[in-house]
């Protein structure tokens, strides 16, 4: 019998060492896997390269990794927010990298990657900064700018249920990243608020497919949380 | 003259946008359309982090943190919308589906390059979001700025100064003295504020502008 | 008031003209909007450019549209079956013009349509007769196609459920091709069992989402279908 | 010499399966393999029309002709099992999320090439599917045929002479002779029926064989 669920947040993150590629799925806050990055945090490890829409937000998350000083490189669209102190305070004393990538051309790469495509001709950015130094090509009139895929080691991602084998439902805008990142991670370890018995997830509205899942953890919302989402 | 304020900016643009447009508000100043789109028409607010049929903000307390723009605000889902994931989301604008985005600006040139995500000063941390995304990818490209910069100097310009968003994808600009169309053609004036010539938006601006 | 809904399967393909680039959906009869396509040939048109995984089975759908020899070109994956004769036949005869994709260049194709890229690279087909001719590149040690997106002028797919906003679910594997084909079309026409009032389709649960589709027409099961899927 | 049946072969390619594997099967002759996968194994079958745990074939007057395999035959849903869009199942296969793969086969070169969709005949119709896809696409591609043809030719080969599939694609090929690793390093003999000496294989396949 196949059950991908783990015990706690800490078993499941267990093999991310120094150096991984991590996607870490959410919107700001939304969807942001808070607990899974918590443990990654407890982990130790160091190194990173996070792929992620921000570049944290506040105290927890993210910000909590780059704070920490866990974090070599960012891949993200949208670093720089009112509540981005640790980030900009890394970026500026030299101790983190920054790819800055526009959101459009950070979720096709994503999923460009989960698809097994080589690279893609993506519109976005040509004639811009973020284009410099990259290979262009006139298609029937348009320019674009030709991008790899963004692939990683572990993607840390937050959906609403999940069941034994994987499959996935989310809730509302929390959606956003998950589903690609799942598809372009070689692990992905999902924190759902309920592990539910296989088959009560209508196979008609399963968003993300077991096959893209090697983990899923339970994790009770927390009081903040609820609070937030009241 | 009578300088057109956020909100009466933010309610012109909203008259140009057609029963059944697919539109998506950019950050800031674009939101507050929104609050001026009238109630009996059925037009569908797109937001870049997953959904379709976006409805106003909450009451205060009712607030769903996974329910949010993307500014991260708190809003509503209408009956009819729906959530979906980033690649269809930005697959929505970069292929052409959405009609009309509506995004600030730091800078328009006459041609419609846009320079709207940053400043290029030293030391500034750059974030481009979905700005590049949406510039080129929505049927039309609206802009909302102040036409002049607190030290008087235009915005509308004949080449931005600034790191371009995109090139040639801005068709019309909506500002607090005059609405202009932009393109291959150059600017022209579409309206302006009461009181205003093309003479005296010609010297505001120091661009060629036709009327 | 946005009403998508169209009275008849005739209204819905009124503009279709000769010469079209015409998507339809399904793989085999699972999915191919039958009345839309009878619809298509009442109307006469001639010349099209199909875009469907088959190239027709038995009688109907497609394989009447090509009996009728309404159609130019076929774009597709997988022509040859037992029952396709009235493909074969046209094609014997030099009436139809066949370009043959893989099944995963196709979908991977009508998707990049769909989400604006210019071109991808594939890693199906490379070394195959299916790619002389094109340009190849090697990334990271592997082989891959250049491949431009397939786009079309009208898509006609079947769903099970849809509103007058156009949001869809699909039934069972009678989803396959509906969702891309969809997003790659610039009118999208779509077949379903009921239409249903706003609201009724859980937004979490939505498959295409309004905005790729522009016109929804009601079509009862008819008794054959009924008596397939008892 | 005992000649495994085609069902004997598929018991034997359904060993080789692991707990937790996602598979996708052929047309044809794989197909077969499904019969053979141990009920207490959970066993991820896929199929390429866009449904991730197949079960079954459904009693008969019980099909539903929206529930089918890639085959168009009428399958079933296990529970656990759920449906998905085309781009998505290629993405399964393209991108290596399918484990296993098993195809048949026209002919397979002892580095692994593959030819199984075109015999290149002049006036055959040709027809793809999802074949190219999974053979260069899954983690694992095996190959089950029978080892010769009618006329007596091997159809494990040094090179291809059908139009090929995909190249250095194939890892393992199940016959009704023997079983064969094939790759990079050429082709190596894992197992043969009783009776039949590797020295008989050379013979009958004509091509290099390691043991």
């Amino acid at each position: 019998m196949i059950d991908k669920s783990f015990v706690s947040a800490e078993a499941a993150v267990a093999d991310i060492t120094d150096g991984a590629a991590v996607m870490i799925g959410g919107f700001g806050t939304a969807g942001m896997p808070e607990e899974l990055i918590d443990a990654l945090i407890a982990r130790g490890v160091r190194d990173l390269t996070i792929i992620n829409n921000n570049a944290g937000n506040g105290e927890s998350g993210v910000a909590a990794l780059i704070r920490e000083g866990r974090v070599r490189k960012i891949i993200c669209s949208f670093p720089r927010q009112s509540d981005s102190h640790h980030f900009d305070a890394a970026f500026r004393a030299g101790k983190i990298e920054l790819e800055l990538v526009p959101q459009g051309n950070l979720a096709a790469r994503i999923q460009a990657a989960g698809a097994g495509l080589g690279a893609i001709f993506t519109p976005t950015g040509y004639g811009t900064l973020l284009a410099e130094g990259k290979e262009t090509r006139e298609i029937d009139g348009v320019h674009y700018v030709f991008e790899h895929p963004i692939c990683a080691d572990f993607a840390l991602i937050k959906a609403q249920r999940g069941d034994r084998w994987g499959n996935l439902v989310y809730r509302k805008t929390a959606r956003n990243f998950g589903p690609i990142m799942a598809m372009a991670a070689k692990i992905t370890i999902a924190q759902v608020t309920e592990i539910v018995p296989l088959g009560e997830i209508d196979p008609e509205v399963v968003v993300t497919p077991g096959i893209f899942v090697q983990r899923v953890v339970a994790i009770a919302p927390s009081a903040t949380n609820l609070e937030q989402a009241a | 003259m009578n300088r057109l304020t956020r909100d009466q900016m933010a309610a012109r643009v909203a008259r140009d946008i057609p029963e059944g447009a697919y539109v998506n508000l950019g950050i800031g100043l674009p939101t507050k359309v929104g609050n001026y789109l009238p109630q009996e028409r059925d037009i569908f607010l797109q937001s870049e982090n997953g959904l379709l049929g976006m409805g106003p903000a909450p009451a205060p307390g009712k607030e769903d943190w996974e329910l949010i723009n993307a500014g991260k605000q708190a809003v509503t889902l209408l009956t009819g919308g729906c959530f979906f994931h980033h690649a269809d989301s930005f697959a929505m604008m970069r292929a052409g589906h959405i009609d009309i985005c509506v995004l600030g600006a730091f800078q328009v040139s006459t041609r419609g390059d846009l320079a709207n995500w940053h400043t290029g000063e030293p030391g500034a941390i750059p974030a481009v979001g979905g700005a590049m995304d949406l510039a080129i990818g929505a049927k039309q490209t609206f802009v909302m700025m102040e036409l002049l910069t607190k030290q008087g100097e235009s915005k509308l310009v004949e080449a931005c100064t600034y790191p371009l968003t995109g090139l040639a994808c801005v068709g019309r600009a909506y500002t607090d003295l005059a609405v202009f169309d932009v393109g291959a053609d150059g600017a022209r004036v579409v309206e302006a504020v009461e009181g205003l010539s093309i003479d005296e938006l010609r010297v505001l601006t120091g661009v060629p502008l036709a009327a």
